[in-house]
């Protein structure tokens, strides 16, 4: 086997001189009926050649991958300068663990640090951590952390936070003690509309933005309301590319920021690995879960980071911990940091304006077509709603065979009864001429 | 000394990016827009007023030579053996990170309509298939990132067929049995479960211990038992059947801590042992790289009866088709958004692809051979506190050396200067000064006896100049930084007057 | 000393990969072959029957470790500034890594037919008529695999061009006038292919002796001159056009040496001075990776008097269609199987297309301002041996230091320990101690700074404590090697009995 | 321009700092009338998803690319192990230049000392250099080498060496003295027939094994009747994986053994970057052109490398150098020490078994459709001349055009007259069902 070094005649050298005739006798301690005693069924090893063929069949069986597309829901194409992927091939990045020992660990521990750093920059919030697993358990974990920071139990959550996050704090709250209430949005604006749950019971309220519909909410109105009732205010935010245009949560009030980094130059891959958010106030750093990182000096003066605050964590607090994770997603917090570094200051405005002109070039051309109308009135970003004659299912059916295009995603599919309608999102990757033929398409 | 006056070495000294930022420099290229530019799009008070201060503005360049200048200071497994117990640091394959990369993987949506995206769900369910036949447990989610979650996974698992089991009375069982060596997620994932944890006691040999185990399980209220097999000192757990048994018998169900499978896979199967769930870790037996950190996989596997409860969507198959299902009314819902990390699926199938049944089978025999033979060459010099035989794991404690006044802490540093990186140090909690090296099967005899020469010379060098080692590691860039000031006053982020003089060699 | 009793340090140590193999040990798997095998294929005198003795026996992992060590006691541009003069060590974009490898192009087969692989004629196409367009130089040959096969190319065609021109005569015109500063790739260039060299001296200014260059004229048997501008001090010689005049007049034809055309590009066009024909180095102006030694690509241009003698096939287009000809009866002949080296032209393409009209310009200005810059931050304390103005270089010799009893050489090691690589040294021979630093464009202000601290430092130093630069670099694995001793005694293969015992920290 | 650290306000304030008021005054000692005054006439900049779209749709065109191919003749499909190109991609060996300071260019000298040893295992021969620009080069410099050492001029050169190389070598000889003959091959065997140019002006004897039409000539032979003139005798080889089964020509007499090492895992790439071999006996040494890698101490008895001999080199000894070359192909040379250590000692016997196995079944189907025949008796490894009924290049039109297969080269191309006949490669990266299609298409 070509990954194990040593050759069977070193192993069975090695297996003498500690007194052992054979393999076998490595799993004398396992007892014989709990050992398998037979091969697994699996496949006999393939060739190098053989497992590329392989992964390559199934992969060409995607064929979504190399179709224009208009899916977002949570989920962006953007374009990855090449050194983000070059760059955390590195194998001092990409083979080693934990930053556990600082003194062989200070490139791990420094970009987190700055990936700390640039989070708390764009959300406009005082401390950011190593990362989560995605947005959605980070949503979850900010439930968790809300209760625990306000000793109250109600969770009001909007009904546009992306509904997967929804699934999944719901999952992880079950068996605690949270109540959750959904709010509703208006009709007309598509923006966040009846804040009556929220009251003195109220732990936090949480809201996207923009939110799963594409529409930007008025965050300032909403951190008043939360914080009126002593709640906490949690924004999620799913399109990392939209802090580059529109104003940080952390400035609109916000106690809590969760959300995907998936945007900032991480390749979709079917859903992950991507890379959880989570920002907050400086008084809250204590009940904050996951790892964070900090400076810290060598006897000479020498600045260096560790990991820091560990007694939040379930290796030193075991079940009283903030949280159970341990793994996180350090790699794609690399990869993220590097994209922001990259695109830079200038850049991360520029790709954010860029997103949001061709997706209002895009919905006024849709809106242009006859029996096509944009549902929601209120502000986007690169996402948009959109109503029209047909069930959307039929609709986006039809795109898909006929044109060969995937216009969107059906909303009916997270939001039942709403048949019509479909979100259609526009990132910088879509060229105006792949959204004149989904408009022509439509038409 | 030769290198002392030397105070801007870059590649020793590279600050922080920011602090390399310069106003105008840029590192990017858009290509033009390509549609008539609406001025004022959105509402001026929705939009952001701090021109992204603080954000950085460096050239490609810049970015290129800051990451490579600080990776350098990192150890990683290419350097060299990376024998953190637990943790299982195999060699991360290149083959698997190029398929991985393949662009129908790598591109694709995870909403994209299922008959588009068949090859992903054609791979998401071999790797189920294969998990399952390699565990003997046939219910499979892919869903969780991480072992933690799969634990939670797992747990929940157990607490939702608890509650369909009994009912109402399901709430006089909420008592998870952990060992008191187990990893810390354990007591913490059970905890978010709802469930109240009672620590197990080892016994001098190591191994659970059965009559607290009875104990335990005659006070009653046992929802389960999570333990660790082979257990956190690597030692298999014998008494594994009886302890199923017992658990069972009290009406528990038992959780296996899958962290350890490298010990076993081909050899014996959990399934087979009495265990009704587990969790994998894909970045450790698996081989899917661990990222400094992450991102992992943690598979969560379970028996026919807890298969009802596991996480939707279900990736299953009809005919030939493969297909998402959500439709299972008892289960605990979702843990993850999406399905998972499937970049660390595609990486997991083909290193099983690449070994086969029988590859499989020998890594688990090179891995257990390796722990065997750092064991065996080093309990002359180094306590070992159990007489049993380890697995894929060799445990010392720091007795031998403590009364010396060096502690596992120094040891550790100064193997660093040998060129390895150290063991896991002081987990678990049950050995004092424990040293628990894993050199998994990634390790050639030359490299082990390197070690083994490195760990004796230390030892020799602490009735020599214990100072030496006291005052470890000296061939770093960096010395041992003071943890218990950061956390004191914790700076966890760059702000325009983060003291950065401070990072000169000489001051 | 702290490391001293380390004598296994894997990632300082790392030996030979012979010393490393061990009998038995794979790196591969092939797939298994699906026909059916036939015995004693080839009779036996024709296979090998050594067994291939002595190759190494290595598993993937061993290849992985042994070379990623073995990279980490490399200095690299991605390191930092590596200001070797004439040598334009600039970034190496990632993005010309990336397009060099898709598929289309990294999967052709040279031979392949014509329709079927327009895309990759094309592409040498396209890049022909851009370096026409930045020499001003309308004929194009990319065959050349590097600067020095470009020279024999151009040469060649001044050789060709006379003996047409002048038939039975031109065997009187032999002499290739080249300046005592010129890189010996030139000489030995004009060597290859049949001309007699004669020395042209410089001036104080660093220039062209135009005198001197007269006289060699009148001498007679002058088939050309061959000289680099900016020439090898970093200086570009103003008389360009009495130079080529002065050539002209004799009758030879003007080689250009573009190996320092990072001085020019955007700015002056060698067509329009004058120049009959010029060889640039893709591998240095346009970036292509230098690879620790290659490869590179040495495009031979020429103006259109000499195009019929350009090597064949040429690369030429009708209608839409690129094809390849090779009937052109005066070409020189092949200098290279196929087309050159392709893959450095996919990526100075890329480079090109990247920096557009603009961005050469501006990489040729931020290169020429970074050299200045360095010249004038150190000419108090280096000697600047010439007034004038330098373009992307800049020269010191080491006239100041060296009455202190250290000289280039001991400064080129200590810049080491500082973490800079050494600028070029000893060249041009023309200066004594020569320090030839060329900084590219790919340097930030906030390194060219901590550059020319470090040299300041370096020369206080030698005040101080010239033993700490004589015996430099002290931060590095080895010291200064016995370079002397291993010419006498020349050991260029490994051998079962190669000594590896010296490999230790120790010894 | 991303690529340039300074930003155009830095570069103002370092101009002001040196005295400039502005950047074209930085080439004021270039005479006005030879600047050029204009913006080149070159492309805008492109950004970067653009450049990649750019090259991606010239490398579509290339569709021999994606076409089961048959072709050879001196460019190999191999497999190359993934390691290779991700190893090769460490920036400290891709951003390197030429090993002049030894202290800090260790890891590039030490594998050029393994490359060396290598190519002296394979080839059988006692020293090899760092690398030649490619096969074809090499042998160049091998005819300039012998005429070196024998101080003869005349060289007799096979016909059945690779006709690109004869035509290489006689671009590098033809201002020298040398007298180049060529000897034909046996039209039964295939192999080097006529040696009756050899005398005692020959300088060399120039021969390719496995020849340029895969018959492997009788080495021993060859080398006798050289010898016996007290000529040189030169092995060329373009199939490197021939030297995992083939006797080494340095145990058949091989005074010199130059050729290509493109079969070592590089890339096809429309002919290079690829790499040249150069190998001789300890004698000659300080006759061989380009680089060597040597060992060395230093004071503490520390074993490393530095480049070494180089007074043969163009940098020392100008117009007398053994050569001019100076660049060479070091990073290809790295990616085949790779390959070479990768494969190891079984897998360079297993792939070049594969091969020969594969190839002799190609050739026994396509001997077995009638019509068809094996041009040429003497024994081969991967490649052979077929003999067709119809015109090769009608034959290889049709299998291109009606079956999408590169069937392989027609002989006519290089050998005029040879009409029906064509080279045909079989490799371990050929499958037998793609061998049956081309058998199939034939019939
Ligand atoms: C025994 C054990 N259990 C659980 C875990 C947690 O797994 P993860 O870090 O993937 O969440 C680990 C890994 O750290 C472990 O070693
Ligand atoms: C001035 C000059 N001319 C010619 C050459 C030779 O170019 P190459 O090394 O590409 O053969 C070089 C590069 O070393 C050079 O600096």
């Amino acid at each position: 086997m070509r990954y194990i070094p040593n050759s069977p005649e070193e192993r069975a050298e090695m297996l003498a001189s500690i007194g052992l005739a054979n393999a076998g006798e490595l799993f004398r301690s396992i007892p014989a009926d709990v050992q398998l005693g037979r091969p697994l069924n699996i496949t006999d090893p393939l060739a190098e050649s053989e497992v590329i063929a392989a992964m390559e069949a199934m992969a060409a069986k995607n064929t979504a991958a190399t179709k224009p597309s208009f899916l977002g829901a949570g989920v962006y194409s953007h374009f990855s300068p090449t050194v983000v992927d070059h760059l955390i091939q590195r194998s001092e990045f990409f083979t080693s663990y934990t930053p556990y020992q600082p003194e062989i660990a200070q490139g791990t521990l420094q970009y987190i640090f700055e990936f700390q750093t640039l989070v708390c920059q764009l959300t406009g919030m005082e401390v950011a951590n190593a990362s989560m697993y995605d947005g959605s358990t980070a949503t979850a974990e900010a439930y968790l952390m809300a209760q625990r920071v306000t000793r109250r139990d109600k969770i009001v959550v909007a009904d546009s936070v992306h509904p997967e996050y929804r699934e999944v704090a719901k999952t992880y709250t079950q068996h605690g003690s949270a109540e959750i209430v959904t709010a509703a949005f208006d009709e007309k604006t598509g923006r966040l509309a009846d804040l009556s749950a929220l009251d003195d019971r109220t732990a936090a309220l949480v809201v996207q933005s923009p939110n799963f519909f594409g529409c930007i909410e008025n965050l300032e109105r909403l951190a008043e309301a939360a914080h009126a009732v002593g709640a906490l205010f949690v924004v999620v935010v799913t399109e990392a590319i939209s802090f580059g245009l529109l104003k940080a949560p952390g400035a609109c009030g916000a106690d809590i920021v969760v959300g995907e980094g998936q945007s900032w130059g991480i390749p979709m891959g079917f859903g992950g690995p991507h890379v959880g958010i989570f920002a907050t106030r400086e008084k809250f750093v204590r009940n904050m879960p996951g790892r964070l990182c900090g400076v810290a000096y060598d006897k000479n003066g020498n600045r260096g980071f560790v990991l820091t605050l560990s007694t939040r964590e379930q290796h030193i607090r075991r079940e009283k911990a903030t949280s159970n994770i341990c793994t996180n997603q350090g790699l794609i917090a690399l990869a993220a940091t590097i994209y922001m570094e990259t695109m830079g200051k200038k850049g991360l405005q520029e790709v954010a304006m860029q997103n949001a002109q061709k997706a209002a070039y895009a919905a006024k051309r849709i809106a242009g077509i006859d029996g096509y109308e944009i549902a929601f009135s209120a502000p986007t970003f690169n996402e948009f709603v959109v109503r029209g004659p047909l069930a959307a299912t039929e609709t986006l059916e039809k795109l898909r065979t006929v044109n060969g295009i995937i216009g969107g995603i059906a909303l009916s599919k997270y939001y039942p009864g709403r048949d019509n309608e479909f979100l259609v999102c526009v990132t910088e990757t879509s060229s105006r001429a792949q959204i004149d033929s989904l408009v022509a398409s439509l038409n | 000394m030769a290198i002392k006056k030397v105070t801007q070495h870059p590649t020793q000294n590279e600050g922080l990016i920011f602090e390399r930022s310069q106003t105008g420099r840029v590192g990017y290229r858009l290509p033009k827009l390509d549609v008539e530019e609406v001025a004022n799009l959105l509402p001026a008070e929705l939009l952001r007023d701090d021109d992204l201060d603080g954000v950085p503005e460096v050239s490609e360049v810049d970015v290129v030579r800051h990451f490579t200048r600080i990776s350098t200071w990192n150890y990683s497994i290419d350097l060299g053996m990376y024998p953190l117990g637990s943790c299982t640091m195999k060699y991360n394959s290149r083959l698997n990170e190029k398929v991985a990369r393949i662009g129908g993987f790598a591109g694709l949506h995870p909403l994209a309509p299922e008959e588009e995206s068949q090859g992903a769900l054609e791979l998401i369910y071999k790797l189920q298939e294969d998990l399952a036949e390699i565990t003997g447990l046939p219910g499979v989610s892919l869903q969780p990132a991480a072992g933690a979650q799969g634990e939670m996974t797992g747990v929940m698992l157990i607490r939702a067929f608890l509650d369909q089991r009994d009912g109402e009375t399901s709430k006089d069982r909420r008592v998870m049995l952990i060992p008191d060596s187990a990893h810390g997620t354990n007591p913490a994932s059970a905890a978010m479960s709802g469930f109240t944890v009672k620590t197990i006691r080892s016994t001098a040999e190591g191994l659970t211990d059965m009559t607290h185990l009875h104990e335990l399980c005659d006070q009653g209220g046992v929802a389960g038992v999570m333990f660790t097999n082979p257990n956190t000192v690597g030692i298999f757990e014998k008494n594994i059947k009886e302890i199923c048994a017992t658990i069972h018998a009290a009406g528990g169900l038992v959780y296996m801590d899958g962290a350890n499978m490298n010990a076993l896979v081909g050899v014996a199967r959990p399934g087979d042992m009495g265990v009704d769930v587990i969790h994998l870790n894909l970045h450790k037996t698996f081989s899917t790289p661990h990222g400094g950190g992450g991102p992992g996989c943690g598979p969560c596997l379970c028996t026919k009866e807890l298969t009802p409860f596991l996480p939707t969507p279900r990736i299953e198959k009809d005919g030939e088709r493969y297909f998402l299902n959500s439709n299972h009314a008892k289960s605990i819902g979702r843990v993850k958004a999406f399905f998972g990390n499937f970049g660390m699926m595609v990486r997991a199938l083909a290193y099983i692809y690449t070994h086969g049944a029988e590859g499989l089978k020998e890594a688990t025999e090179a891995a257990v051979l390796n722990a065997r033979y750092v064991s065996h060459e080093l309990e002359d010099i180094y306590d070992k506190p159990f007489e049993s035989d380890g697995m894929h794991e060799a445990i010392f404690s720091h007795k031998n050396q403590s009364k010396k006044g060096v502690v596992t802490l120094d040891i550790a540093k100064r193997l660093i200067d040998y060129g390895f990186h150290p063991p896991t140090v002081y987990f678990p909690l049950v050995v004092e000064g424990a040293m628990l090296i894993e050199p998994t099967e990634s390790v050639g005899r030359a490299d082990l006896d390197a070690f083994i020469e490195a760990m004796i010379d230390i030892d020799r060098e602490i009735d020599e100049d214990p100072d030496l080692v006291r005052n470890a590691p000296h061939s770093t860039r960096i010395g041992r930084l003071d943890e218990a000031a950061a956390a004191r006053k914790p700076v966890l982020r760059w702000r325009p007057d983060t003291d950065a003089s401070a990072q000169s060699a000489e001051s």
